[in-house]
């Protein structure tokens, strides 16, 4: 089936119809990834949590610091198209399909690490039974399951025309896409319904993407302990995640750009525009930054001050000027900088900034733990063998979800994409028209 | 209603750690090996905790003997997502081993570091299994356990009371710690209690609770040391 | 794999299905511990104002779902 | 690490495991460990009973009460009958039951297979044990050799005692080497006596301590924790006050209300010093003095020769400024400290290891106990009171022969005879001892002891020097027992514990007193006619006859009634006892014990059984054995004290100290007392050096680091703990870690101080003293 439009977008359909050699490895070296990140994890289970580096007092480590890190990193998506579908930048169209995939991925691989770092898996079932709501982490469970079914919902709605139009290909597996695509034939009944219910989504899933991450803040800042007792820790949580967030977008984006040659869709303007965005979260996440550890600096509580100079000076000292480097003087200098902000610098900013809130999410989770009100016991975490296999085992899972997702279904949304070149340029006219102040003597309206 | 509550005198104390030894004897603590030891997974509910000030020669070391503080407003409980740690109406704050799931969201949230970990499955030697209390449940791999203020014997207590038609009073029943410590710095019983020597202790111009300022109402009582003057 | 219209119209029937599933099994989890919070007093106020906000939101992504479906079907067969 | 079979079926599970139901993972989880815990049957009804014996963790005495569910001891706590502990204990107390359990427990007598110190053996049956022993014994006999048959004991007290010196006598051996001896040998010569003292610390106002570690492993722990909370809150009465002058801040220096740090064997010029004060400032008892001393102000002899008194010397040499430079103390701390100790009686002064294991011990002790005659504060409530002794019916005399006879006149050795290599013995016994580990300079123990061609031992473990025995005939754990606990140092009071078994036997082990009737029974003639018990059980009955005959003192009971017991008696009641012995033992060993009312001497002069019957600053006795002493050096002086090493090579002083845990290294077989073995430096299993934090940062030292510690006899490795306690000059290790064999708890776990410390004998009682060694410290 020959169709003008397909062939124009022949880029974002080919890589589902023809999968090279190089997916199936990539496959297999994620597999192998995870299939040993598995096998570390079920020793863990049988063994029981020692393998782990995890010890008194430091009760939490790399699985609950990777807990916030993928949640953060969630971010990216939903919240972000969202509030770019909202405010009707033009530029998001290339943008949004990717941005929600990573949502979704990165939700499921965040949501079980909570599950990797429990003493009794096999007791999980005691929070459907008798659980609390009174616990912040009960909360969690609350929003990340809303977050998760919202965001799937929310990446599937839009992924309905595209679906269809690979199901009018022929794509195989044919029954997958008649499966999915609901019955899609692009009437205006139908595009009526689909961007009602997206609006309906893109409202909703704003206020749920911010209510996680400020839940998982709570989940530190509902205890007492020096360091994490901080009101501020909502918003900040919820700006590092943006944060960190869109700094995987990048990646994400430069990635699939290279590989599946999409210079075309994602134009240097693109990457403009995010990492400008970028530029701004980092100032505002150094805001919050500075903020927080000042309150704790003038206050001069000894105990939050214990905690404070284990940071600043102390064991922690290298990984929290790494983090301030990363997630600021980094992406400040290479961002504000036109000549440096080119692709290869955005991507050097972005993994420094990934880099960097991974950094902040241990040093907000370990330091507290290690230095506990008491002098004893006292606190050393060095994460183990085990800890750092999941590690890689999520991230390979976070990889190999994307490859699968790209396998199957166009990274980029078509219809949006024709939906941008038909009628954008148009509306976008008209709506500029409608903000112009209306000149001197003309009817107004 | 009873309301137990501990009150140590840190004047009298002298640090020995014969309450440490008590405890794990009474309440089938396991030992982890060396190794683990040495990681900081040992377990040990009743700890000595010392604050060492100043440099030598004006040197000064206080030992205080730390249990679970039994708090009125307990930082663990709010926290727990499953009620595997309760307060029961007696003020008790107590674990339920076989509930709880192993978050170790009670262990970060402790302000006190009282709860431990079991990061495996408990290795007993000959000598403690054969030394097992049998009042006392045995924790499994992946619980959070902690100190109970003897939980198991409160019980015979009170069924010793019932037993009697009585309820259970201030004297009847004491903790291991309590009942080992060899200056009796220790003393156990019924806070709300007015005859209770105990209760008046606690409220001794030399009281305070341990970290006071954190609104946890622990209800371990201190009495501070004497003025050292020579 | 050889699937008729049919046949994959049941599978979306059931699909639909499992999420209103989902959806009410929050729902009666959530209904649940607030049971269990009233009956053991366990600040049931925390309890209630989560589940206030919870199941709303669960029920309202599976009415838009739901919405859509039929929406498409509809807005299907009345184009023809 | 996990095996090749476990880790196919983790690849196995592996794929359903992650992702699986709830009860997959439960399959996964139970594991067959937690099952066998059910072989203990923790949920059956079981009967409880309690048993009163007497603790052996250490040599503190304190009465026993063990929990048994169903006949199965599971419990140990203090007896709240028995008037040491009053139903407390301390931590190696508790863990007693690990000694009875240990897994490492010797279950049968073995012989050794493999060469010395090899650590093989083969077990044998009791008849061929003790055959092999009495043919050894007999020949020595024969050979008119029987004084180089060498019994070394370090536990007896009591009948046990009394058993093993008989059946040295009686079989002709004057080498019976007692160790734990609370040898205050200066007390002794200065008012009389054995010089076995006890401290009424609870009626003291002002407690002087002189390295008497007395919170920690001196004496008996719980009874003087127990005095130190009197001293401290009580109803009715000002607090004490409590000055520790000690070369390391130990536990009872951070309790006490201050902690005076002298240099290293200076405690007695300080003791001097404080002399000095009170005499300027006349602040010393002088009825007390004038009546009761003799020495104290100049005297001449019947011989019309003038001598120094001990104020003469005082002031002539110990002025503050002098002894201030001595011992690094302030002047203006030894005036205060003399000020208090003068005027706020009653007033107690206390010498302990810290102060005694010098080379200069004796004087040391000697200026210290003076200081207790200057406030009259002797046999008196608050003051150093004489250590009564129980009455026992006495035994019929040993009957010598001719070889026992010889063998007894020949000269008894002494400790440093061992580091001679010209140790006479042939036959070496070993009971509750292990030399090899506890004694100074270990290496050259091991050479001697390699060469003894016979050595026996009675441990119920095998220890280090028990590694080198021919035959081990191990002894019953404490809890298997019947033995009587008396004269535990420092109780003031006479008392008999009764240790009894709480469950039979668990091993093929054996009574030591029983092993030592049936050996002398065996060897015949005039050795076994002096045992005429059948076992140590009868002598034990045996013994008690008179407690119950002389009608004096009552079987222990709660606190309230026995004091009631104790002040009819002072008002010559007669309490109500026993119908009949029978009834009284029964009543003895129900109970566990027997104790009766403090007796403060009615007169001094019965006290002091000296010849002049005074305290005596001045030495006659001393005089009497070494003649042409000079005044000066027969009266409480200092002497400056010896160390090995020179202080250009080796510039730290070296100090070791038991803990509570371990006891000198009996308690390392114990994982509780290992676990718990550094409580107070939050470290667990392993050893470790106190460190003054600027000493460590000259030698670029950080916490927790492995440090080296050298001196002239070896080295050793411990982690250093910086600890601002630590005097800039000493180092301070505890001992009882770094045995190499003794179990697998014990074995390889932190390191032995006693390896690098060089033997040296105090001047004066020849007496082995530990803390004369320098070393110099480096990071490894």
């Amino acid at each position: 089936m020959f169709d003008a439009t397909d062939y124009e977008d022949f880029p974002l359909i080919e890589p589902i119809e023809n999968t090279g050699k190089a997916f199936y490895r990539t496959v297999v070296v994620l597999v192998a990834v995870i299939v040993f990140a598995l096998f570390m994890y079920v020793r863990q289970l049988r063994i029981g949590l020692g393998v782990t580096g995890l010890n008194e007092p430091v009760a939490w480590g790399f699985y609950i610091v990777n807990f916030v890190f993928f949640i953060g990193i969630s971010h990216a998506g939903t919240l972000i198209s969202a509030i770019l579908r909202l405010s009707k930048a033009e530029w998001r169209r290339p943008i949004t399909r990717m941005a929600e995939v990573i949502t979704a991925i990165v939700l499921a691989i965040g949501g079980l690490h909570p599950i990797l770092d429990l003493g009794r898996p096999d007791r999980m079932m005691n929070i459907f039974q008798s659980g609390r709501l009174q616990s912040p982490l009960l909360w969690d469970v609350t929003s990340i399951t809303a977050y998760f079914t919202a965001s799937t919902v929310y990446l599937y709605l839009p992924l309905i025309p595209d679906i269809a139009i690979l199901r009018d290909r022929g794509t195989k597996p044919k029954w997958l896409y008649e499966f999915l695509s609901w019955n899609w034939k692009g009437t205006e009944y139908q595009k009526k319904v689909l961007e009602r219910a997206i609006s309906i989504l893109m409202v909703m899933v704003i206020p749920i993407a911010i209510s996680v991450h400020t839940v998982i803040s709570y989940i530190f800042s509902m205890t007492l302990q020096p360091g994490w007792h901080s009101t501020i820790f909502g918003p900040y949580f919820v700006v590092g995640a943006i944060f960190s967030g869109i700094a995987a977008l990048l990646i994400v984006m430069i990635a699939f750009r290279k590989v599946f040659h999409l210079e075309g869709y994602l134009k240097e303007i693109h990457f403009s525009y995010l990492s400008i965005l970028l530029l701004i979260m980092s100032l505002l996440w150094f805001y919050f930054t500075f903020s927080e550890y000042l309150t704790g600096y003038f206050g001069h509580e000894p105990y939050e001050m214990k905690v404070f100079w284990y940071k600043f000076a102390g064991e922690y000292a290298p990984y929290f000027w790494t983090m301030i480097f990363c997630n600021f003087l980094f992406p400040l200098i290479i961002l504000s900088n036109k000549r440096t902000r080119k692709i290869p610098g955005i991507l050097a900013a972005s993994c420094g900034v990934v880099v960097g809130m991974w950094l902040e999410r241990l040093i907000i989770v370990v330091p507290s733990l290690t230095n506990p009100r008491l002098p004893y016991p006292q606190g050393v975490y060095i994460p183990s063998l085990t800890e750092w296999s999941l590690f890689a085992g999520a991230l390979s899972v976070f990889v190999l979800g994307f490859v699968l997702f790209a396998k199957f279904f166009p990274v980029i949304s078509i219809w949006e994409v024709r939906e941008g070149r038909e009628r954008a340029v148009r509306e976008v006219t008209e709506r500029i028209e409608s903000y112009l102040p209306t000149p001197h003597g003309a009817k107004s309206g | 209603m009873a309301r137990w509550g501990m009150v140590v005198d840190l004047d009298m104390c002298t640090g020995c750690g014969a309450c440490i030894a008590a405890c794990k004897e009474e309440n089938n603590v396991a030992y982890v090996s060396p190794e683990e030891a040495e990681k900081g997974r040992a377990i040990s509910w009743m700890q000595m905790v010392n604050f060492v000030e100043g440099e030598f020669p004006n040197v000064h070391i206080k030992y205080m003997p730390r249990p679970c503080m039994h708090c009125d407003n307990p930082p663990c409980i709010k926290v727990c997502p499953v009620h595997a740690t309760f307060k029961d109406e007696e003020g008790i704050v107590g674990q339920i081993y076989e509930r709880c799931i192993g978050c170790r969201y009670c262990m970060s949230a402790c302000p006190y570091t009282v709860k431990y970990f079991n990061w495996f499955e408990p290795e007993w030697t000959e000598s403690t299994i054969a030394s097992m209390n049998p009042d006392v449940s045995l924790r499994k791999k992946g619980v959070v356990e902690k100190c109970t203020f003897c939980h198991h014997r409160l019980q015979k207590a009170r069924d010793k009371a019932r037993a009697k038609g009585m309820e259970v009073v201030d004297g009847d029943y004491t903790t291991a710690c309590a009942d080992t410590c060899p200056t009796q710095a220790i003393s156990f019983g019924d806070l709300d209690d007015p005859n209770s020597n105990t209760a008046r202790l606690s409220k001794s111009k030399r009281a305070f609770r341990m970290l006071e300022d954190l609104g946890t109402e622990p209800k371990v009582f201190y009495l501070s040391e004497g003025e050292k003057n020579v | 794999m050889v699937m008729n219209k049919k046949n994959i119209f049941i599978m979306q029937i059931i699909s639909l299905s499992l999420i209103w599933i989902f959806v009410a099994g929050i729902s009666v989890w959530i209904l649940n511990l607030l049971n269990l919070s009233l009956e053991l007093s366990d600040v049931p106020s925390a309890t209630i104002a989560i589940s206030l906000v919870a199941i709303p939101v669960f029920v309202t992504i599976a009415i838009v779902l739901t919405y859509v479906f039929v929406g498409l079907q509809r807005g299907n067969s009345q184009d023809r | 690490m996990i095996k090749r079979r476990e880790f196919l079926k983790y690849v196995g599970l592996g794929g359903a495991g992650v992702l699986g139901s709830g009860w997959l993972l439960e399959k996964v989880l139970s594991d067959s460990d937690v099952q066998s815990l059910n072989a203990v049957s923790l949920t059956k009804p079981a009967v409880e009973s309690w048993v009163t014996s007497i603790c052996q963790q250490c040599p503190g005495g304190c009465g026993i009460k063990v929990r048994l569910v169903d006949r199965r001891p599971v419990k140990i706590d203090g007896s709240p009958l028995y008037p040491i502990n009053r139903g407390t204990l301390c931590p190696a107390g508790h863990s007693g039951l690990q000694v009875l359990y240990n897994p490492d427990r010797l279950t049968s007598p073995l012989r050794r297979v493999g060469t010395r110190g090899e650590n093989k053996w083969e077990p044998i049956s009791w008849d061929e044990a003790l055959l092999l022993v009495q043919k050894k014994l007999s020949e020595l006999r024969e050979k008119h050799l029987s004084h180089e048959l060498v019994f070394m004991d370090g536990d007896s007290r009591g009948l046990m005692s009394t058993l093993i010196r008989r059946f040295m006598e009686a079989y002709g051996s004057p080498n019976h080497l007692r160790t734990n001896l609370n040898a205050h040998s200066a007390v002794s010569l200065m008012q009389g006596g054995s010089g076995e003292i006890a401290y009424d610390l609870s009626n003291a106002n002002y407690v002087l301590s002189f390295g008497f570690d007395f919170l920690e492993a001196e004496g008996s722990p719980i009874w003087l924790a127990r005095m130190y909370g009197q001293l401290r809150q009580r109803a009715n009465r000002t607090r004490a006050r409590i000055v520790q002058v000690d070369t390391r801040y130990s536990i009872t220096a951070a309790k006490a209300d201050k902690w005076v740090p002298v240099n290293p064997g200076t405690e007695g010029a300080f003791a001097l010093g404080i002399a000095y004060v009170i005499v300027q400032e006349e602040l010393y008892d002088k009825e007390f003095i004038a009546k009761n001393t003799f020495g104290f102000n100049d005297w001449t002899d019947t011989k019309g020769v003038k001598h120094a008194g001990f104020t003469t010397l005082v002031m002539r040499e110990y002025y503050p400024e002098a002894v201030s430079r001595i011992t690094g103390v302030p002047i203006e701390d030894i005036i205060r400290v003399a000020r208090g100790f003068g005027q706020e009686r009653p007033s107690i002064a206390l010498s302990g290891k810290g102060a005694t294991s010098y080379s200069n011990g004796f004087w040391n002790e000697a200026a210290i106990h003076a200081l207790n005659a200057l406030v009259g504060n002797v046999g008196k409530p608050g003051g150093v009171v004489p250590q009564p002794e129980p009455p026992f019916t006495p035994q019929a005399d040993i009957i010598h022969d001719e070889i026992s006879k010889k063998g007894l006149s020949r000269r008894k050795i002494s400790e440093a005879g061992l580091y001679t290599n010209e140790f006479p013995a042939q036959v070496l016994f070993l009971y509750h001892i292990n030399p090899v580990f506890e004694f100074s300079n270990t290496k050259k123990i091991i050479d001697v002891i390699q060469k003894i061609p016979f050595i026996v031992s009675f441990s119920s473990f095998v220890d280090e020097t028990s590694e080198y025995a021919d035959v081990i005939l191990p002894d019953h754990t404490y809890l298997e027992k019947w033995q009587d606990d008396t004269e535990v140092p420092g109780i003031g009071f006479p008392h008999v514990g009764i240790r009894k078994p709480v469950v039979d036997p668990l091993h093929n082990t054996r009574h030591t007193g029983d092993v030592l009737i049936r050996l002398a029974h065996a060897l015949g003639g005039t050795v076994s006619t002096s045992f005429g018990h059948s076992d140590f059980l009868s002598l034990m009955k045996h013994s008690f006859r008179k407690m119950y005959e002389s009608g004096s003192g009552s079987v222990v009971s709660e606190e309230f009634e026995e004091s009631m017991m104790i002040y009819l008696e002072k008002r010559g009641w007669k309490v109500e006892r026993a119908a009949s012995f029978d009834e009284f033992w029964g009543q003895l060993v129900e109970k566990g014990g027997w104790v009766a009312a403090p007796r403060y001497p009615t007169s001094l002069p019965d006290m002091f059984q000296t010849s002049s019957g005074k305290f005596e600053f001045y030495l006659h006795s001393l005089k009497e054995k070494s003649q042409n002493k000079d005044d000066q050096l027969l009266l409480p002086h200092y002497e400056p004290p010896e160390f090995i090493g020179f202080e250009n090579d080796y510039p730290l002083y070296f100090k070791i100290y038991d803990t509570n845990t371990l006891f000198g290294g009996t308690g390392a077989n114990q994982e509780m007392l290992l676990e718990m073995v550094g409580h107070r430096f939050y470290q667990r299993w392993d050893s470790w050096v106190e460190i003054n934090p600027e000493t460590a940062a000259d030698l670029g030292i950080n916490h927790d680091e492995l440090v080296s510690i050298e001196s002239s006899s070896g080295r050793i490795e411990a982690r250093a703990k910086l600890f601002p306690g630590a005097m800039p000059d000493v180092i301070s290790m505890p001992v009882g870690l770094g045995h190499t064999s003794y179990g697998r708890f014990a074995k390889n776990r932190g390191v032995n101080p006693n390896e690098i410390i060089a033997e040296k004998f105090d001047s004066v009682s020849k007496t082995a003293v530990k803390f004369s060694t320098r070393v110099r410290v480096h990071k490894v």
